[in-house]
């Protein structure tokens, strides 16, 4: 009888885990807290770098998982017992689901935008999140101010909740500049006529055709890019948003009116990660994200046998780092349980 | 009006929505690699002005960008048109022609 | 603007503020910018609320000024803070009350300073007994003066005679607060409101019928900042940054400016004659300017106080319009007649400013 | 007989074409500026007025560098412009003949078949006169036609003339076309159809005329054919003047204006005008030039420019979209100076937001035998003024590094782009610089700064590219090296080889350490390397687009090393170049013999004095 594996988190890591432990013969069964699997690449229109759709990269993790994986939805995990040759998971339905070993794939939340006070998110009515705007893209809706008009000029912020000691989050959040670049280029094409200013500190564009995205929304769409950290947002008679930034290459303040506001925000460790995390007693780093048994070399394991870690709960990844680390989870499962 | 012994300061700040955008409009329209500029300084570093003087070809793009054009048209007039900047940029500019269209703003926008 | 949002921020800035028992220090400079304002204050305390207010003649400034223009020591600082914390304690109070937000500040930034750093607290307390061989507690409470009246608000608007609703129109005043630096810009979470949207003068303004405007430039400071108003070589800074204010709030028509502060009232209500004077620019309505009050000026109008008695003959931009719109009575003549009904002599005419 | 109606279009048509023309001329040889006038005073009674005849000939009418470049090409412009020439000198003569007097008027010559009809004579009669002058005017006529029917082909097939891609021509300018297109066999048909009636002509109209006579009613064609005829020339006078066609006038008032010594200026001037209006258009310099053949770039070409100041209405873009590598003007048949002409008209389209350079306050630099000038570029390619200085550390000679903190402009970029006073500024700067340094020996490593030291910097002593100054100092034997089986191709800069002339010191050298490869085009027919600072337009994709077929012609064959003798060829060529990319300088380095060189040195020591000793002691230090 082969060996039973359950995964902790129907987003794309825990999706490719599970389906790469099916292929090699487990008994795998992913848990999902929400009503679908997919996590946040449900929420995603077109994906970075090559604008290919975020459907096509869900169907083909979830035509893979057909008739595989056991997957329960609306799974409410209430408490994980460790024994000697097995884990008992209590779900909050009174199931009792037993498993050889775990993957906890229990992903990020985005940052919530409302903590970033000075930059009005959910007091002033044009100051959107990159989450809201992506959204917009995947309902086919029209980019509009709350007025209804066609903004003349958007401005996207880079690095809400990330790098930023004030919003207790040193790390980067890896994906959001080229998420930002990536909308600036969708915003100008859509609306040919708005002007885009990107506001950065510095612009990491670590993977491959990154930069060549950068550089094509520069040459081709005309985004602006001004190097300077948001201070604060303020609203103007007309709804607008007047930003005060510094222009650090210029060596001087500025201020701008943009009719809409992008707030890019970044990842934090999910609500999920830190539950199931103290559930079966992972570390954490100072950063929230459970820190894996070496960050080196062994970047699946934790200290606790039978359970592995894969996804953004160790770190902000992208769609490609999520698969790939989900890939090499399942190994390690499979190497543990031979 | 009273003398107080001290006056108004102005704003050193860009006030990005009053500046006068014309200048950085005409540049786009005749030499579209204006936009790739990342501000990385090469063209600065390396210029033969600015070996001696305080020419700065980085800052005067990005001065035109932001349409602070106030000092373009001295500060321009200290380029030798030599092309290294040309030779180091990364991104491309095609900064001599950029120095070419500046002058040409000027003189038919009437700066 | 969603309201609902700021509730929400507002919701996590709650402070504790005290009941009863004030030990009340004053600002060194409002009674000569504004000296109705602590007066008023102490006679709503106590004759309106019917509180405990105790004030100690030989308490002494808390070395703000000095402090924050690099002149005084911070041990100095420190020192003379325990010495108010002294006379508080031997008066048997422990609610602390400043008049003054760079005082609050400074009291903030002290017992913060004495809470992580405890060496520092049995240093001062060294230096103090060494000094005046006096002893002292920490305050149990320590509230701006502005924060108690956040506090009664409610009751005041009740007891009050007047709203801060124009009388013709029906429509309610359209107000600018502006929150002194010192009062939560440095601690955030020891303002009502916190830093980002303070709540303070917010609260009063919507309890007493009026409505807050939000400008763009809300969050900028008045131009006091100590040294650039010390230095005259300075001033032109100073000026330009009330300047900044009234260029960003002139759109949405004010009514009138409340503070919280004693220097922001005194800049943004001189700086705007300043300027009448050297540009020949006036804001608000006929050339009147923006009338500026400080919070206990506007609690005091509201419950129905004489208008010269608080002191609004001092201000440079004339509070008439607005006593008008409220629909306040007030006699013409007896604006400069002094406490006695002693003639004080009439202030020349601006020569821009609608007077 | 001697005048019918019909002569009119072409009679009125050739007085207007005189008027027009001798208008124009006047005006421009009067605009001349008064040197250039003495000029032409003096060379009107000198050999230089026979030598342009000889020129005239050879170029106007047979088009030797035509045949030179294309058979086929040289053979349909010889056919026409001598051909017609000859129709009009034999013509001539034989219309003295025929009427008896030495002056007759314009037309009759060239309607001469339609006012004599002369019976008497059999068409292969050649040897009586009359036979000879039908005979050769029909020959000539066949000749033409023969051009015509190359022209013909021509339009199709471009290629086989050598032209690989058709000029792009105006409406007018395809007017004038049909006009001298119809000219000719409008006159066969008019001197067929009257031959045919009058049995007279020659073996080709005489012929033609008995078998058209056969089954046309050639008695009331010929008229009208004539009435066509004079139509087609007149219509062709006209419009030559303002069409390309004006190039056959001008181009003999150039041939000799230039040989009596006028050259292109500074500033464009009238004598530019004669030398713009000389372009027949004829599209060689689009095939020529790399932006049409590599970067696809098909309207900046010389042929377009040239037309649009004819037109007056020069643009920017177009104007400063030229690499100014000189290949068009090394090629252009009329040996226009396309580069000077270009640059005149950069400067009269320039902003008039002076240059200011009071920031450059020249100081006394060590008084030396040689200055080396590196040049603004050979600070990007570090190697080259390494190796430089290192071999003249090796010669003992004493020099001193001019720019060695930083280089102010040579002023030749400026100069690229026609501002000529911000050159001058620049030029001033470094002119006292150098003259304080009292050198004899100017030596530049960069091939722009040495065209504008050499032509414009009027510094009375010995300037030289490092190429010349290499090649100097191994002739002297103050270097010797030691030669390698490498194999090498060098390419040529365009400054330093078109624009100067500098060809054969850099292979000497190279042939004298190495294996030197030829190239398809090298020497005066080398290819730009596309980073040119002439170009003021082109983006970095096309740059790289010229740049990869000059380095996908250089190492065709393998070579272990590519050596050009510019660092702005070098820069552009090592960024895409599989082979090694070095300077000649670098090369010569390289190949130094340690040994020998010492010996030199040895030798050097002895004859220096004391104090010239202790400065040199010093120097190493």
């Amino acid at each position: 009888m082969s060996k039973k594996v359950v995964i902790i988190g129907g987003g794309i890591a825990g999706m490719e885990a599970s389906i790469t432990l099916a292929e090699l013969g487990y008994h795998a069964t992913l848990l999902e807290k929400s009503h679908s699997t997919g996590g946040h690449v449900q929420d995603w229109y077109q994906l970075f770098p090559n604008r290919r759709p975020a459907k096509e990269v869900l169907t083909f993790s979830e035509l893979r998982m057909e008739g595989k994986v056991k997957t329960i939805n609306d799974a409410d995990i209430i408490e994980i017992e460790k024994n000697i040759n097995d884990f008992r998971i209590l779900l909050r339905n009174g199931k009792l689901v037993v498993a050889d070993a775990i993957v906890v794939a229990t992903g990020f939340d985005l940052f919530d935008a409302h903590r970033k006070e000075e930059y009005g998110y959910g007091i002033y009515e044009n100051v959107i999140t990159s989450a809201d705007l992506e959204k917009r893209f995947s309902e086919g809706k029209k980019i509009l101010t709350h007025d209804g008009a066609a903004p003349k000029r958007i401005g996207i912020i880079h690095c809400v909740g990330s790098r930023d000691e004030k919003s207790g989050n040193n790390y980067c959040s890896k994906v959001c500049c080229v998420t930002g670049v990536k909308q600036a280029i969708e915003i100008r094409e859509m609306l040919p006529e708005t002007e885009v200013f990107c506001f950065y500190m510095d612009l990491r564009m670590f993977g491959r055709h990154f930069e060549e995205l950068y550089k094509e929304s520069q040459e081709k769409w005309g985004v602006s890019f001004i190097r300077g950290r948001l201070s604060e947002a303020n609203e103007n008679t007309d709804g607008s948003i007047l930003l005060k930034v510094e222009d650090t290459l210029a060596g001087k303040p500025l201020k701008m009116k943009v009719d809409l506001l992008v707030l890019l925000a970044g990842f934090v460790p999910s609500g999920g990660t830190k539950a199931i995390g103290k559930m079966l007693g992972l570390p954490f780093g100072d950063d929230g994200f459970i820190t894996p048994k070496d960050e080196h070399t062994s970047t699946n394991l934790t200290d606790i046998q039978g359970v592995f870690v894969t996804g953004s709960c160790t770190g902000p990844k992208s769609i490609q780092d999520s698969i790939a680390d989900a890939r090499a989870a399942a190994t390690q499962v499979a190497n543990y349980l031979k | 009006m009273i003398d107080f012994g001290y006056n108004i300061n102005t704003d050193r700040q860009i006030d990005y929505d009053a500046n006068d955008h014309r200048m950085s409009h005409f540049i786009l329209s005749r030499e579209p690699s204006y936009n790739l500029c990342i501000g990385c300084g090469s063209c600065t570093a390396t210029c033969s002005a600015g070996n001696f003087t305080d020419f700065n070809f980085r800052k005067l793009h990005l001065m035109i960008k932001r349409g602070e054009i106030s000092e373009v048209k001295t500060k321009i007039q200290k380029c030798m048109f030599c092309g290294k900047c040309l030779l180091v940029c990364p991104r491309g500019v095609n900064t001599r022609n950029l120095i070419l269209t500046i002058n040409c703003a000027i003189d038919e926008l009437k700066l | 603007m969603k309201v609902e949002g700021k509730r929400l921020i507002w919701k996590d800035y709650q402070k504790e503020i005290a009941e009863d028992k004030f030990f009340y220090v004053r600002s060194c400079i409002r009674q000569t910018f504004f000296p109705g304002s602590e007066w008023a204050f102490l006679k709503i305390m106590k004759e309106v609320l019917g509180k405990d207010v105790y004030e100690n003649p030989a308490h002494t400034t808390c070395t703000g000024i000095g402090y924050h223009s690099d002149i005084v020591p911070f041990d100095t600082t420190m020192t003379v803070v325990a010495r108010q914390f002294a006379l508080m304690t031997e008066a048997g109070y422990q609610n602390l009350v400043p008049s003054c937000i760079t005082s609050f500040g400074l009291y903030t930034e002290v017992m913060e300073t004495w809470k992580h750093f405890p060496e520092e607290e049995k240093k001062v307390r060294d230096y103090l007994k060494k000094a005046t061989g006096r002893e002292f507690e920490v305050p149990k409470n320590l509230a701006h003066a502005s924060d108690i009246i956040y506090k009664f608000r409610k009751q005041i608007a009740a007891k009050g005679k007047y709203r801060l609703i124009n009388k013709t129109t029906g429509e309610p005043l359209k107000v600018v607060e502006h929150i002194g630096c010192h009062y939560a810009k440095m601690f955030p979470s020891k303002g009502v409101g916190g830093a980002e949207y303070p709540y303070v003068l917010t609260g009063m303004v919507e309890d007493w019928g009026g409505e807050v405007i939000d400008y763009p430039e809300r969050r900028h400071c008045c131009g006091f900042g100590f040294r650039q108003y010390l230095v005259k070589a300075n001033r032109g800074f100073s000026v330009a940054c009330s300047k900044k204010k009234f260029e960003s709030m002139a759109p949405y028509k004010p009514d009138m400016i409340i503070t919280n502060c004693p220097g922001c009232p005194m800049f943004l209500d001189r700086w705007q004659y300043v300027i009448s004077e050297m540009e020949g620019k006036t804001y608000g309505e006929d050339g009147h300017g923006i009338p500026v009050f400080t919070y206990e000026e506007v609690a005091g109008l509201i419950l129905g106080f004489d208008p010269w008695d608080l002191g609004l003959q001092l201000h440079q931009v004339p509070t008439e319009p607005l006593l008008n719109k409220i629909g306040i009575p007030y006699d013409p003549f007896k604006k400069y007649l002094g406490k006695n009904g002693e003639d004080i002599g009439i202030p020349m005419k601006p020569s821009m400013l609608n007077a | 007989m001697t005048f019918d109606l019909f002569v009119l279009p072409f009679f009125l048509g050739l007085i207007f074409l005189l008027v027009v023309l001798g208008i124009k001329y006047t005006r421009w040889i009067n605009a001349l500026p008064k040197a250039d006038i003495l000029k032409i005073r003096n060379g009107i009674f000198s050999r230089k007025f026979f030598l342009s005849i000889k020129e005239i000939f050879f170029e106007s009418l047979i088009h030797r560098k035509m045949f030179k470049q294309n058979a086929l090409s040289g053979w349909m412009h010889m056919s026409f412009a001598f051909g017609w020439f000859m129709l009009i000198v034999i013509g001539n003569i034989e219309s003295r003949v025929y009427s008896g007097k030495h002056i007759n008027p314009p037309y009759y010559p060239i309607f001469l078949k339609f006012f004599v009809h002369d019976k008497k004579v059999l068409p292969f009669e050649i040897y009586t006169v009359p036979g000879f002058f039908r005979f050769s005017m029909d020959l000539m006529l066949l000749l033409i036609l023969s051009g015509l029917v190359l022209a013909f082909i021509k339009r199709q097939h471009s290629k086989w003339f050598g032209y690989q891609r058709k000029t792009k021509q105006t409406e007018f300018d395809r007017f004038a076309l049909t006009a001298l297109w119809f000219i000719f066999p409008l006159r066969l048909l008019a001197e067929s159809f009257t031959a045919g009636y009058y049995l007279g002509g020659g073996f080709l109209t005489n012929s033609l005329g008995w078998v058209f006579s056969c089954f046309l009613p050639v008695q009331y064609l010929a008229y009208p054919a004539w009435w066509a005829y004079s139509f087609a020339l007149g219509a062709f006078f006209v419009t030559l003047p303002y069409s390309r066609y004006m190039h056959i006038p001008t181009e003999v008032l150039l041939i000799f204006l230039r040989n009596f010594g006028i050259k292109t200026e500074k500033n464009f001037n009238s004598f530019s005008e004669i030398e713009v209006n000389s372009c027949p258009r004829c599209g060689i310099c689009i095939d020529t030039c790399q932006l049409n053949t590599s970067a696809c770039i098909h309207d900046t070409q010389s042929i377009y420019f040239l037309r649009s100041v004819r037109q007056n209405e020069v643009k920017q873009d177009v104007a400063f979209d030229c690499l100014l590598c000189g290949r068009c003007q090394e090629i252009c048949p009329v040996g226009i100076n396309l580069n000077a002409i270009r640059i005149t008209k950069r400067r009269d389209i320039q902003t008039l937001t002076p240059n200011s350079y009071n920031y450059l306050i020249p100081t006394q630099p060590p008084s030396v035998d040689v200055v080396y000038f590196a040049g603004c570029m050979t600070h990007l390619t570090p190697s080259i003024k390494k190796s430089m200085t290192e071999i003249l550390d090796v010669t003992g000679v004493k020099y001193s590094f001019l720019d060695a903190d930083g280089t102010v402009c040579c002023g030749r970029p400026q100069m690229m782009a026609g501002k000529i006073d911000a050159a001058q500024q620049l030029m001033d700067y470094n002119k006292t610089l150098i003259q304080k340094s009292g050198a004899k020996t100017l030596v530049t490593s960069c091939p722009i700064c040495y065209k504008v030291f050499k032509e414009d910097y009027n510094l009375n002593i010995q300037v030289l590219h490092h190429t010349q100054y290499l090649w100097q100092l191994m002739n002297e034997n103050k270097i010797s090296l030691k030669p390698s089986e490498k194999t090498v191709v060098y390419h040529d800069p365009c400054e330093l080889g078109r624009g100067s002339g500098i060809y054969e010191e850099p292979r000497q050298i190279i042939k004298s350490i190495a294996g030197l490869m030829s190239t398809e085009h090298e020497k005066a027919d080398a290819l730009c390397c596309g980073g040119s600072l002439g170009n003021v337009q082109i983006n970095s994709k096309q740059r790289n687009a010229i740049q990869k077929d000059v380095l996908d012609e250089l190492q065709k064959f393998h070579p272990d090393t590519i050596v050009t003798a510019c660092p702005l060829c070098k820069k552009t060529l090592a960024k895409g170049s599989e082979a090694k990319v070095e300077d000649i300088a670098e090369f010569v380095c390289k190949a130094l013999q340690p040994t020998a060189n010492k010996k030199i040195r040895k030798e050097q020591f002895k004859s220096l004095t004391k104090a010239e000793l202790i400065e040199l002691a010093i120097e190493k230090l």
